[in-house]
């Protein structure tokens, strides 16, 4: 397992000085390790970014993925782009509004974002706009909630739909006494 | 009808349709170490020629869809065998919103095997019981359905469209 | 015969069709025998991993993330753990390396002969799956005496495996592996020099360097064509990097003859990687005690680990909000870059014969795209 | 009586051609580093499929189809001498019939398989067709110096002719022999050739939509089309002079088929017939070049 | 087309035997730890059910067995697999505490019945120990090795009463809570039911004032627990069994100890109700009677003979192992409550009985055992032979207590640990203990008889003082005695000491101390009440039903006197079960 700072991070620093000189002060740049670089860019920044990676020679496409922060209220959306000859992984994470907020398409610079943006499109609600064809990718006749947002409660909607009893109930859990005794506080 | 009914048991016909994961211990049964057509029982590529339903693990909502089809296509008399956890009660995947739960609900099933995933032996062993249960004339689960049909109708329906994946002139 | 528009035949392979890799279907637009458009159509194997994972305790996950890719579980495992040794700073034990390199290479022949028998089959040649799954079983027969389990392993835990490696089990693992070799010889007979099959994979379903990196195709199918990329090399995980092994460069052309031939020489590969670990693993621990698997936590932070499976770069991003649970496990399966879009440029204009060739010659594994 | 003779005659060849099928499954299960089913198997997948007794059809058409195949087949018979018996049927120039009605089998299946609007069908008669350009032509072409050599278009009559041992067809015209070789690999549909059912690519092909008695009819189609297409070959190079010879002729012709078919993969349509126009064209043209060198 | 044809060669097969395993003719070998079907060993399943918790599957489900008895660290519960959900990971053997779950060779169920595949396992498909997949103590996810508390060097401890414990470092308490399965067996051990598993859980969570809080819904006294409990929660841990209990009393007394102030967790009752209830004794019983009774608002007055709180916790146990400060921030919470103490008043002497029964709507008898016993033996009347009991009451009192070089002393329990330890401590130079079993008879603790040991006491099992041997002008010189023999008797429980008479040997002491047992004194209580208490056949326990309420009516006792285990805990647990039947009597709603 590499750690941090077993061996020199000379393309990581080089990288990071680049991104942070070309885009200034609002993208923030961390060597998370050797290999490893995340890039914390508000939403319009983001797709200047991939350009200036991809023409940087970042010529891979590794994922795209959307982690749901449902207490801030926010869907993080995560570029990871590989450079082979730099080896090292970028990966560009912006923040966008749960509701009512979209992100533009990155179709535009990197063809592979096309099945990516249909997953997490179907998968998270996240709108990407100018997308020519975000419909149904893995579910089919789906209605309601996509399913890997937080709140979309599986067990529940299995118990509904599957008409499986008693799923959301542990099957070994220790009574609890509901009264605490005199000692109760309140 | 005996000899049919022998003829049947030492000729099964699986479709060769590999869902999730029990599909991955059918090509070890089915190739050189444990050769499952010593039997007679030999892949097909389509249900019109098939007489035993393989379900090999989970079932997507989708492909239900898509089993349920194609078992509609297949010709009477014929088989399903339940492969693995999955088919029984869920399986691995009792909480998965995609995963149908208990096959016996959509399709009759005549023979379960447990396992995640079953080991070859086991699935040949399946097999043998299902090969028996048909010589005697007991595996008679094909005709549940055309009995219950509305029943089974009314559960498919609960995770799908039935109108919309039915084929009309067949039942 | 459905006439649709220009198109003579619309036409799907899969899900239930034996040229269909997995249980995945395309949908194939045709003229004659042309293929004027194809498009994946996923889904059949979706079964929500991603949100199951995130109801379920860390160690509670190991039965069921390994499910991800059947072929080859046991990459699933590892990165999983890899994933939380890296968030939590863990050392593992080197004789658990050293077991888990071990498993990850037997793991790799394993889906290697899978995947010839699935090319030989697809062009008829069905002698070579009843050998190659047949000799499979080998491998099969070791894992389960070392992990207690044919397919589903579930041997890999937080910090090490499982179990120790039974008495014996070394010799055992370097007789299979010289019994492959020899048969490897029969495959190449039977197989890999045959001259029809040479006749119809050459120069079918070429994905050019170009193509290769515009779609971001990684492992075999990338080193096929031309572009020297291998995980194990770049970024050594594990401890990769005290094995000598080469990757084979000999295949530049990527087409499927190329595809199938550069996994023909990474299977010797992996043979020499399995000698030397065999050789040089050290004794001691071969695990962490995790103390309570109801109470385990992992520390706050994100992380992208990365290994080389069979079929490409497999990669996991993990998110840990320092709680029992995983908070995000993102997969990334490499067939989600060389089964969906790739195949939607690579398949126009090739004949239906090949489809299913190219298809299986990429090594679309649906699973690991769907999850 | 005669009609019961041929019915006798049809069951035999039927049985046979069954047997020699399940040998076919096991000489390749062992090839294959496996046991296999029993000898017997297919006469029990037979039996099972007229057993069924849910079919669907897709219109007259495709259930005809069958019956056309196997009737055509099986009125071949009429024409095929077992051995040194009088065919039913006999008379000059036969073997042009034999070779037409050899095409109504796949004629047959073509028509159903075209009511069947399954687009995989569709192709594998596309497939099965053009690829009996390939064949037909060779095998034609090479049984050619053998009628030329004795100067008749009767089967009955090349066998009587040939008489026993070194007076073999095969003897004589091994160019020729082994150009029919080739052709028959291609007529059976076996490897290289198995480019009309291909299961991976189009599903099993014409069969695709068949299922029931029409499949049992198919493969009772096909058991005698074994006899029938092998019976040809040994019928014209073998001479056989009993029904024991022919049947061993047969077989030991249809052992050396399923040999080539185990190690092989199957060709691409196009590859298929190109190869028919290559080397096979070459060695039937030389034999038909060697009648006329011999005389 | 080249004219490679090696490809023929693979027709060498066509004379080679198959390498085909003719299932179900042949049978190919399971490997040995191959994850079949459960089998459970029910004589040592404990029905934790942390196996189902475990489960990713939700395949297995604790089901009531109506034929077993839960017994104290067992349930009557045992797993029930649903195969229709089993994932074959053996995670639940890997968990399982006691090593009862394992996978069998056996992998098949096959079945057209879906009700076949869940069943509860048990030994039907066992092949045998060493097959299957198994987990010892070393595999198993479960570390069985406790975090040792750490201790003051034995040679420098026994030269002064400071405490002998050094405490729990944070990390340490943290690492030792982690264990915790939250299985809650060891709710059955403890006398009292305290809620352990949240409060370990609350401590791993580093919040300790939720775990005083969790502490105090059932022991007013946690830090005395947490500090000097018999802590037969550890028995009853699901670790006991193959391996080393969590330190559930240590995590205890550390979590109470990181609490200064309880009043900011627990609060001051401010009820009233006007009852008033007098407590005779103001041992650990009386103290947590009378703090619940406070908390519901029902005054309180503890009548206590002595001038300083605390019964047993203050007289019987030594400093070393309960420090004064601890006693004091724990008693001075109860005072804090609004409990009047009466120090140095008698009952029966200062005040009667008769009295208190008239003024106070409900009696709390918690007068404990606290005379010690003698065993008879020639010379023990006179000087220098001392009973445990007094001694240490003597010596945490502050009283001067002048002791021997060489002391022996008598009894094999914890208060025999506690006089030989306090003797070292007194500046004894040897001290020898005698006892008449074996040493794995004694009914001390491990830990007292370790540290014992540790300080240098020499145990002597097996032994019997026969004769005190005095020189002329009264001082001892001599005690002999003679050896024992330990005799199994058929029906009998353990075996019997019996004394080889015959073969008397002696030892050099010039101080005795007994600690063969103590007994109540009732003498404070009128011939008219004590004969309308019930008493046990052996006259020591007063039998009270389920409130703890005696035979007289609004009299209600525990602790020492009622509960046959003399311990803190019980006391504890009884003083708050009488708290709850003097509330019940008064009829107040809660």
């Amino acid at each position: 397992m590499l750690k941090n700072g077993v061996l020199k991070m000379k393309n990581e620093e080089q990288i990071k000085k680049d991104i942070e000189t070309t885009f200034g002060e609002l993208v923030k740049v961390h060597i998370k390790r050797r290999h490893r670089i995340k890039v914390d860019a508000p939403k319009n920044m983001t797709l200047p970014i991939l350009a200036y990676l991809k023409q940087r020679g970042f010529h891979q496409f590794t994922l795209l993925t959307c982690v749901d922060w449902i207490k801030k209220g926010m869907f993080e959306l995560v570029y990871n782009l590989y450079s082979l000859d730099y080896n090292v992984h970028v990966l560009v994470s912006t923040h966008i509004n749960r509701e009512n907020e979209s992100m533009p398409t990155a179709i535009n610079i990197y063809e592979m974002a096309f099945d990516y943006e249909r997953e997490i499109h179907e998968m998270f609600g996240v709108e990407f706009e100018g997308h020519p064809r975000l419909g149904e990718f893995l579910l089919e006749d789906w209605k309601g909630m996509p399913p890997m947002r937080k709140d979309f409660d599986t067990r529940a909607y299995v118990e509904e739909k599957f008409n499986v009893k008693d799923l959301t109930k542990e099957l070994f859990t220790r009574k609890e006494q509901p009264y605490r005794g005199p000692g109760s506080n309140g | 009808m005996k000899l049919f009914n022998f003829s049947q048991s030492r000729s099964l016909w699986m479709m060769h349709f590999c869902t999730g994961c029990g599909a991955m211990e059918m090509p070890p049964t089915m190739t050189s170490r444990f050769d499952m057509e010593r039997f007679g029982i030999i892949p097909m590529a389509t249900p019109r020629q098939s007489d035993l339903l393989l379900i090999t693990g989970y079932l997507t909502i989708k492909t239900l869809k898509r089993v349920v089809r194609a078992y509609e296509q297949m010709p009477t008399p014929r088989y399903v065998l339940g492969f693995g956890s999955c088919t029984i009660n869920g399986g691995m995947y009792w909480d998965s919103y995609n995963v149908i739960k208990k096959l016996e609900l959509y399709i009759p099933v005549d023979i379960y095997i447990n396992g995640c995933m079953p080991r070859p032996e086991a699935i040949i062993d399946a097999f043998l019981k299902l090969r028996e249960m048909i010589a005697k004339g007991e595996a008679n689960a094909w005709k549940k359905y055309i009995e219950n049909y509305e029943w089974y109708k009314k559960n498919q329906s609960e995770v799908f469209d039935v109108e919309k994946w039915s084929i009309k002139n067949e039942k | 015969m459905a006439k649709i528009r220009d198109f003579d035949y619309e036409y799907f392979i899969g899900p239930q069709h034996p040229g269909a890799t997995g249980n995945m279907s395309y949908h194939v637009w045709a003229e004659g025998d042309t293929i004027i458009k194809i498009e994946p159509n996923l889904g059949y194997l979706h079964r929500g991993f991603e949100k199951l994972t995130e109801l379920r305790h860390w160690i509670k996950n190991f039965p069921l993330i390994l499910r991800i890719c059947v072929p080859e579980p046991d990459i699933n495992e590892v990165l999983y753990a890899m994933a939380i040794e890296e968030l939590n700073e863990i050392d593992v034990p080197e004789r658990a390396q050293y077991i888990r390199i071990i498993v990850l290479e037997l793991a790799r022949l394993s889906a290697y002969l899978l995947y010839f028998g699935g090319v030989a089959g697809t062009i008829g040649l069905y002698t070579v799956p009843q050998w190659t799954i047949g000799d499979r079983d080998y491998i099969l027969d070791l894992f389960e005496e070392l992990t207690g389990g044919r397919v589903y392993h579930i041997y890999q835990t937080i910090g090490g495996v499982r179990r120790d490696i039974p008495e014996g089990f070394k010799e055992r693992v370097l007789k299979t592996v010289d019994y492959l070799e020899k048969r490897l010889k029969d495959y190449d007979n039977l197989f890999f020099q045959h001259p029809i099959f040479e006749k119809r994979a050459k120069g079918i379903g070429i994905v050019d360097k170009d193509a290769a990196l515009r779609f971001s195709v990684t492992g075999p199918n990338l080193r096929a064509a031309g572009v020297n990329y291998d995980v194990r090399k770049k970024e050594p995980y594990l401890i990769y990097d005290r094995f000598q092994f080469d990757v084979p460069d000999m295949y530049k052309d990527g087409d499927t003859y190329s595809r199938v031939m550069q996994r023909r020489y990474e299977f010797e590969e992996s043979i020499k990687i399995i000698r030397q670990a065999a050789a040089d693993m050290p004794e001691g621990p071969v695990n962490i005690k995790i103390r309570n698997p109801f109470e385990y936590r992992v520390k706050e932070g994100s992380v992208y680990v990365k290994l080389e499976s069979s079929k490409g770069e497999y990669g996991f991003y993990v998110v840990s909000d320092g709680g029992v649970k995983p908070y995000r496990l993102h997969v990334r399966g490499p067939s989600f870059s060389h089964g969906l879009q790739l195949v939607r440029h690579i398949a126009k204009g090739t004949n239906i014969a090949d489809i299913s060739m190219i298809l299986f010659s990429l090594d679309v594994c649906p699973p690991d795209a769907e999850r | 009586m005669s009609i019961l003779y041929f019915f006798l005659y049809l069951l035999l060849v039927t049985v046979i051609g069954l047997l020699y099928m399940g040998v076919a499954r096991k000489v390749t299960a062992h090839i294959q580093n496996r046991y296999g089913p029993p000898i017997y198997q297919p006469i029990l997948d037979v039996l099972k499929l007229f057993g069924k007794r849910h079919t669907v059809t897709h219109g007259v058409m495709h259930s005809l189809g069958p019956v056309i195949a196997y009737t055509g087949i099986a009125s071949t018979l009429l024409f095929l001498p077992l051995g040194n018996h009088t065919p039913l049927l006999h008379f000059k120039g036969d073997l042009f019939v034999v070779l037409y009605l050899l095409v109504v089998g796949p004629l047959g299946m073509a028509l159903g398989a075209g009511e069947s609007s399954n687009p995989n069908a569709t192709i594998a008669m596309a497939r099965a067709l053009s690829l009996m350009l390939g064949y037909e032509i060779i095998f034609f072409m090479a049984t050619l110096p053998v009628f030329y050599h004795y100067h008749t278009a009767s089967i009955y009559k090349v066998i009587q002719a040939q008489g026993v041992f070194p007076h073999w067809g095969a003897i004589i015209f091994p160019i020729s022999f082994l150009a029919a070789l080739f052709a028959l690999q291609g007529m059976m549909g076996e490897k290289p050739f198995e480019i009309a059912i291909a299961p991976h690519e189009i599903a099993s092909g014409p069969m695709v939509e068949y299922g029931g008695k029409y499949l049992g009819l198919l493969q009772l189609w096909h058991a005698v089309g074994i006899i029938v297409e092998t019976g040809l070959l040994v019928d014209i190079f073998f001479g056989p002079q009993n029904i024991i010879w022919f049947f061993i002729g047969t077989f030991i012709v249809f052992y050396v088929v399923i040999l080539v078919n185990a190690v092989m993969p199957r060709f691409r349509i196009e590859q298929a017939v190109r190869f028919y126009w290559g080397i096979p064209l070459l060695l039937a043209i030389l034999g038909i070049l060697q009648v006329y060198i011999w005389r | 087309m080249g004219l490679n044809l090696k490809f023929f060669d693979a027709l060498k097969f066509l004379v080679r035997k198959p390498h085909t395993v003719r299932v179900p003719y042949e049978k190919k070998e399971v490997a040995k730890r191959y994850r079949g079907i459960h089998v459970n060993d029910w004589s040592k399943c404990i029905g934790c059910g942390n196996c189902a918790k475990i489960c990713t599957c939700q395949a297995i489900e604790m089901v009531e067995i109506p034929t077993l008895e839960p017994k104290m660290g067992q349930t009557n519960l045992r797993p029930q697999v649903d195969y229709g959900r089993c994932s074959f990971c053996g995670q639940c053997v890997d968990v399982c505490p006691t090593g009862s779950l394992k996978l069998s060779t056996e992998y098949e169920i096959i079945s057209s019945d879906v009700k076949d595949f869940k069943f509860i396992p048990n030994l039907n498909h066992d092949s045998g120990p060493g097959t299957g997949w198994e987990s010892d103590t070393e595999t198993s996810f479960l570390d069985f090795n406790r975090v040792e508390m750490p201790e003051r060097d034995p040679a420098e401890r026994k030269k002064d009463f400071e405490w002998v414990l050094e405490g729990f470092s944070e990390e340490e308490a943290i690492f030792e809570a982690t264990r915790c399965l939250g299985c809650a067996l060891c709710v059955q051990g403890c006398p009292t039911g305290m809620y352990i598993p949240e409060y370990i859980n609350a401590i791993f969570h580093k919040n300790y004032e939720k775990s005083v809080d969790w502490m105090f819904v059932n022991n007013p006294l946690p830090e005395i627990c947490g500090t000097v409990c018999t802590h037969r929660c550890e028995e009853a841990c699901v670790y006991h069994n193959r391996g080393q209990a969590i330190q559930i009393r240590y995590l205890k007394g550390f979590a109470a100890g990181k609490v200064p102030d309880y009043e900011k967790v627990v609060g001051i009752s401010k009820k009233r109700t006007g009852k008033k209830v007098a407590l005779i004794g103001a041992g650990p019983a009386s103290l947590s009677c009378a703090f619940y009774l406070r908390r519901e608002g029902i005054d309180a007055v503890i009548y206590e003979a002595q001038e300083a709180p605390g019964g047993m916790l203050k007289l019987g146990i030594p400093r070393y192992r309960l420090p004064q400060s601890i006693l004091d921030k724990e008693i001075d919470f109860i005072k804090k409550q609004g409990v009047v103490f009466k120090f140095g008043t008698r009952v029966g002497k200062d005040i009667t009985f008769e009295k208190l029964h008239e003024e106070y709507d409900a009696v709390f008898i918690g007068t404990g055992y606290h005379i010690g016993m003698t065993m008879g033996i020639p010379g023990e009347e006179g000087k220098d032979v001392f009973d445990a009991a007094t001694l240490l009451k003597d010596v945490s009192l502050g009283k001067e207590v002048k002791i021997g070089k060489k002391v022996l002393v008598i009894g094999g329990g914890d208060v025999a640990m506690d006089a030989t330890r306090t003797a070292l401590r007194l500046g004894a130079e040897v001290v020898i203990l005698s006892y008449r079993r074996r040493y794995v008879d004694m009914p001390a603790s491990d830990e007292e008889k370790h540290e014992a040991e540790a300080e240098g006491v020499q145990f002597l099992t097996q032994t019997l003082p026969t004769e005190i041997v005095r020189d002329k002008s009264g001082n001892i010189v001599k005690v002999k005695y003679v050896e024992t023999e330990m005799v199994y008797e058929e029906g009998a429980k353990r075996p019997k000491p019996v004394p080889k008479m015959d073969d008397v040997k002696e030892w050099d002491i010039d101080t005795v101390i007994m600690a063969i047992g103590q007994k109540p004194d009732w003498s404070y209580l009128p011939e008219k009440w004590r004969k309308m208490l019930k008493f046990d056949k052996r006259m020591k326990n007063i039998i009270v039903n389920d409130d703890m309420m005696t035979d007289i009516e609004g009299v209600f006792a525990g602790g020492d006197v009622v509960n046959p285990r003399k311990d803190a805990i019980s006391a504890i647990a009884d003083g708050r079960k009488a708290a709850l039947g003097i509330i019940k009597y008064l009829g107040i709603k809660r």
